[in-house]
């Protein structure tokens, strides 16, 4: 059952491409010091801003630094934020969203008017603060992506869950005698699983491209660590005389997060019982 | 009626408002840079240290310090930069007009590029039309105002230079404008040239922002056109004689767009939440940029004014988006 | 004189299932032809195949409909639109979808009048003051001037009934137009729609599940399934001895509150397996 | 009696029109002081039009609402306004059945976990053959055991929901206008099946519906609702020959039997104004 289950979804384009792309970035995360040609912070100041030749097949940066080691290092730092953070962002909003849908009442209120207030903040200025009040790290990343990213779970899991609540499924369970953790748990949170998976991907997608801004604007991690939003600053000093610097991170971003993307839009329509 | 639902509507914000102002407030008072180390020179005396803190009422219990800061907002004065050493309130005025106008620019461009991707895949329904539309809004919904900022600048900035990337004006030229809303008062005074001028500073800094809030409207107001277009109505529309373009124009679209319009809302805050990475990018001169620079300077006065400026701008967005919806849907209206 | 005539019609999914199955029949001027069926029956498709609006996944293998002498099959889709809403009208299932709901009664009940009638705005609204007292609206100036939520399910469909009366069309198609009704309200709006068709002398091709609404308001009336016409006839005659199995068995399936309990019957296997049997054979015959 | 409600009322928010921040949505009364019994064994109709009360008078018997007025109880006990916590060891023994097949049974779980819910809510031990014997009365093979909701025809479903009502043998079943979206082959067969498993385990049936047929068919009573209120009720024999309220005459008057009658179109009732 279960390798025929595999095989189906493998049948779907979008989750095998996206499947294959989020893989590529997983075993270059995971063999970056062997996969690396070089040291990527290594300096040769002899050869700045070299573009691509055999010794550096993707070039050089301003340092002298060999590019290819460097966004082969940067995807540790973009993986581990995606995987971590995305977890952590949905297991909370989930709950919280669960809660409110289900509970209805006063948590409902709290829960709700939380969530309009943390919509208030522009989520960029919001996650800039927190890092810099955290000081920064790859801990205060992932607490910042967590802290501000939980509203978009709660609110689709809220929805999902109130929308579920009033099938009559539930009513038949209630007759059937069931006690309403059972409810939530037996016959609600299997319904809401699969776009819990869905949502989980994009999160994942939205939480490498949070850590590429904060790289970006100079917050996220020390400046010895590579990381592609730091690539992606740097780039934007020389665009001009070499813009490969900054294209090449940015491809690098982009391909991640469409993978992403494409393995979370595949996958809601594979988990669809109904459509499938 | 309608103000009655507006006053309604306001007051309800009005915890949000201030549930926002005590976040921030107590926020950026743990963080733990101290803002005086930062704009003193070295080698001050740590009584010149004190004599600051004090000027700037950091030296009180922050309930304390709250409730001084409040009672001076609620008069209109949100204190001094300490950084930028300039009032607040000027400093968010001169700078609110251009990220308004971008904000408002990308909007327009989003919602006209929505509408169209939408009843273009409607109308090539089945066909390869649909199969192009769906294709490019899925694209553009992956993509984030992030990487299309660093995609546009790179494309039409550097390898093919049409466009400017940075600034809201070219230096060479002084509009000697008596308003900050420079395009709108160049439109008005009829200065084209300096209305080019601008519009081409703007479009790649606003397309950034449109195209992922474009690629949402088009999908799912294209998946609410599909579905009108099946309910009874259309069909009898078509029964009663009328062309496909006329029964989509006519008849469809209004009732898509309310559904549409709740769905999409939480995207327009996101457009104006962009703006802060965005004018940063494009080294466009609005309250974003001030922002980010704020934050690393750890400017609390100028924090705390320009989040609440956000709320504030955010509260009269869901406002109008509610008014949009009460006025394209008669039920809300009548009875 | 021959209002619609429908010869040999047959029509077929694009993978070549067969959906409707060489069927004719014919509706003389001021007809009221019942098309009785179950669901998936194939009695909606006749009806959007005379409307020209047949999902996109059907098309037309044989046949010809014939309206007013001239073949609809192959007519394109500007030749349509001057065809309906004058000549031919739809009364449509279910009246709480078929009004626009961002659009007021005036607009939805004039724009056709003025489309093919070419009237002024004023002109039409006074044809639709004209219409919705013929179909018994106590206060119709009222009633232009709302939405379709503020109306009730039979005053919606009152009013559909009038949009699909006027341009005096000389057919109309009647898609179940009871069916979500209570059955208080569905005696009043078959009472008014057989009336006003006597009136206009309009022929009706009545498309329904239900063996009583046919017994009120049909002069004749085809029985359906698997896309076939099995049985065709005046009404009077198959109610009083229906000639085919199916149709007997469709009678017994029908609970009535006037028959014991054990008269109830549902449709016998053998008889379905009789008609599928001749489905197949009907396909082998004639490969699409 | 197994069901005994006496003056039961029921006002719920109106939901056509909500509430603003200052003034709460006003309530409007569905149900206007209704008296109700089912004998053990019993089958009785509810019928009236859209709007009647019949759905919620339903949703009362069963406690899926309280009453705001009035007492209910089941088999001599009270259960007017107590908690899910009492209600749930009676559950066993009052089951519902629904209006809609699909969306009664969940779409994520297999039909054998379906029909056996009841069974484990209600601590009953099971090896199999409960629920198997339950879908076979149901008319359905174990075949239908591993299938999804999805994966079933119309008919199939309702099965699956009657399936699911009577595997804990219960005393009295609701049953909420359960073949109105079915073809009279089907619903004739859910009928047919529904009536035999009522005499063969002694159940007592609330039957809701809107088609007067359809109850007659089933029940040996039956109460006609307008606006709220139970405006007669009596002997299926009695009200259908003889009905006494006007409402109930117009109502049978209404109903087009298969068969030619040239007055029916003529009725003055129908040619009112709206």
């Amino acid at each position: 059952m279960v390798r025929a289950g595999m095989f189906r979804l493998l049948a779907n384009w979008r989750v095998a491409l996206g499947g294959f792309v989020v893989l590529v970035f997983v075993v270059a995360a995971l063999g970056a010091g062997w996969f690396s040609p070089a040291d990527p912070l290594e300096q040769d100041l002899m050869l700045q801003l070299e573009a691509p030749s055999a010794q550096h097949l993707l070039g050089t940066d301003s340092l002298g630094r060999d590019i290819l080691s460097r966004l082969i290092h940067g995807a540790r730092v973009a993986l581990a934020v995606a995987l971590v953070a995305g977890i952590l962002t949905a297991l909370l909003g989930t709950a919280l969203g669960l809660a409110a849908g289900y509970l209805g009442g006063w948590p409902d209120m709290l829960i709700s008017r939380a969530v309009d207030i943390w919509s208030s903040f522009p989520p960029v200025l919001l996650s800039v603060i927190l890092v810099a009040l955290l000081g920064t790290g790859l801990h205060s990343v992932i607490v910042a992506i967590v802290v501000i990213d939980w509203t978009r779970f709660a609110r689709v899991m809220r929805a999902e869950t109130l929308k579920q609540r009033h099938m009559d499924y539930v009513d038949a369970a209630v007759v059937g005698g069931l006690k309403p953790g059972a409810i939530l748990l037996r016959e609600i949170l299997p319904n809401v699983l699969p776009l819990f998976v869905v949502l989980l991907t994009l999160e994942m997608g939205i939480a490498v491209i949070v850590e590429a801004i904060l790289s970006f604007v100079g917050l996220s991690l020390s400046s010895d660590v590579p990381t592609w939003g730091g690539m992606i600053a740097e780039g934007r000093q020389v665009i001009y005389q070499a813009p490969w610097i900054i294209a090449l991170p940015m491809a690098a971003l982009l391909a991640l997060v469409l993978g992403l993307n494409l393995l979370g839009d595949g996958l809601k329509a594979e988990l669809d019982p109904v459509l499938r | 009626m309608i103000v009655r639902q507006v006053l309604s509507r306001l007051l309800q914000a009005l915890p949000t408002l201030v549930g926002v102002a005590v976040l921030v407030f107590v926020l950026v008072r743990v963080v733990p840079g101290d803002p005086i180390a930062m704009m003193i020179a070295p080698g001050a005396s740590p009584d010149d240290i004190a004599r600051l803190r004090g000027l700037y009422g950091l030296d009180r219990s922050i309930p304390e310090q709250f409730a001084i800061w409040a009672g001076r907002a609620l008069a209109g004065d949100f204190g001094t930069s300490i950084s930028l050493r300039q009032s607040v309130m000027s400093l968010v005025l001169a700078r609110l007009p251009s990220t308004l106008e971008l904000a408002v620019f990308a909007t327009v461009i989003a919602i006209a590029l929505g509408t169209a991707l939408a009843v273009f895949g409607v109308r090539h329904r089945g066909r390869l039309g649909e199969a192009a539309t769906d294709a490019a809004t899925g694209f553009a919904l992956s993509v984030p105002d992030f990487i299309w900022a660093l995609l546009l600048m790179l494309v039409f900035g550097v390898l093919a230079p049409l466009l400017p990337i940075s600034g809201r004006l070219d230096p060479s030229v002084d509009p000697g404008f008596v308003t900050r809303f420079y395009l709108v008062e160049a439109l008005l005074r009829g200065r084209v040239a300096v209305a080019g001028d601008l519009v081409a500073h703007l479009l790649l800094p606003a397309l950034a922002l449109a195209l992922p809030l474009a690629a949402m409207i088009g999908r799912v107001l294209k998946s609410s056109l599909a579905e009108e277009m099946l309910q009874d109505y259309v069909m009898l529309a078509r029964v009663k004689g009328f062309s496909r373009w006329r029964i989509i124009l006519g008849e469809a679209l209004r009732n898509a767009a309310i559904p549409a319009v709740s769905l999409t809302g939480v995207q327009f805050t996101f457009l104006v939440g962009g703006t802060v990475l965005i004018e940063k990018i494009f080294s466009f001169p609005g309250i974003g940029n001030l922002a980010i620079d704020a934050v690393i300077n750890r400017d609390l006065p100028l924090i705390q004014g320009l989040i609440l400026v956000f709320a504030l701008m955010f509260i009269v967005i869901n406002l109008g988006l509610d008014l949009v919806y009460a006025a394209l849907n008669p039920r809300l209206r009548h009875g | 004189m021959t209002v619609l005539d429908i010869a040999g019609l047959s029509a077929a999914l694009h993978g070549g299932r067969p959906v409707l199955r060489d069927v004719s029949l014919v509706i003389g001027e001021g007809e009221v032809h019942g098309l009785v069926g179950m669901s998936g029956a194939g009695k909606s498709m006749v009806a959007r195949a005379v409307l020209g609006i047949l999902p996109a996944a059907v098309r037309l293998t044989a046949g010809a409909i014939r309206f007013q002498g001239r073949d609809l099959v192959g007519l394109d889709e500007r030749g349509y639109r001057r065809l309906l809403g004058r000549d031919i009208a739809l009364i449509p299932q279910d009246p709480l979808s078929a009004l626009n709901p961002s659009r007021r009664i005036e607009a939805q009940m004039t724009d056709v009048m003025r489309l093919h009638l070419g009237l002024s705005a004023r002109a039409a609204r006074d044809r639709a003051l004209v219409l919705l007292n013929e179909v018994r609206i106590r206060d119709p100036e009222a009633v232009l001037r709302r939405y379709p939520h503020e109306l009730s399910g039979g005053m919606r469909q009152r009013v559909l009934i009038a949009i699909s009366f006027a341009c005096e069309p000389r057919l109309i198609i009647a898609d179940e137009p009871t069916t979500a009704l209570d059955v208080t309200v569905q005696q009043q709006i078959l009472v008014m729609i057989r009336g006003l068709q006597r009136r206009h002398g309009t022929a009706i091709l009545f498309v329904t599940h239900d063996l009583g609404v046919v017994a009120k308001v049909c002069g004749r009336m085809s029985v359906m399934h698997e896309g076939m016409v099995l049985e065709q006839g005046a009404v009077a005659d198959i109610m009083a001895a229906p000639g085919h199995a199916f149709t007997r068995a469709l009678f017994a399936a029908t609970p009535r509150y006037d028959r014991p309990v054990e008269a109830l019957a549902p449709v016998p296997a053998a008889v379905l397996a009789d008609i599928a049997a001749a489905a197949q054979a009907f396909d082998a015959g004639r490969p699409c | 009696m197994l069901i005994d409600a006496r003056g039961i009322r029921l006002s719920l928010p109106d939901r056509g029109r909500p509430g603003t921040l200052f003034r709460p949505a006003p309530p409007i009364e569905i149900l206007r002081g209704v008296d109700f019994q089912v004998a053990a064994g019993e089958a009785v109709g509810i019928v009236g039009e859209s709007g009647s009360g019949k759905t919620t008078l339903g949703r009362v018997l069963i406690r899926l609402l309280q009453p705001t007025a009035g007492t209910l109880t089941f088999a001599g006990q009270d259960i007017t306004s107590c908690g899910e916590g009492v209600l749930r060891p009676l559950r066993p023994r009052m089951q519902m059945i629904f209006q809609n097949p699909l969306s009664s049974l969940n779409p994520r779980r297999r039909v054998r976990d379906i029909v056996a819910a009841p069974l484990l809510a209600a601590g009953i031990p099971d090896d199999g053959t409960r629920v198997t014997t339950a879908l076979s009365r149901a008319g359905l093979g174990r075949a239908f055991e591993e299938r999804y909701p999805h994966q079933l025809s119309g008919g199939q479903r309702q099965r699956v929901g009657i399936a699911r009502a009577i595997v804990t043998e219960p005393a009295f079943i609701l049953a909420d206008e359960i073949v109105s979206g079915l073809d009279v082959s089907t619903q004739a067969q859910i009928l047919t099946l529904l009536r035999d498993l009522a005499r063969e385990m002694g159940l007592a049936l609330a039957f809701i519906a809107h088609d007067l047929s359809v109850v007659r068919v089933l029940c040996d009573r039956v109460a006609v609702m307008l606006q709220g209120r139970i405006v007669e009720d009596g002997p299926c024999g009695e009200i259908f020959e003889n009905p006494r309220h006007p409402y109930t005459r117009r109502l049978i008057r209404a109903i087009p039997l298969p068969e030619i009658d040239d007055g029916w179109l003529d009725n003055p009732e129908a040619m009112e104004e709206a």
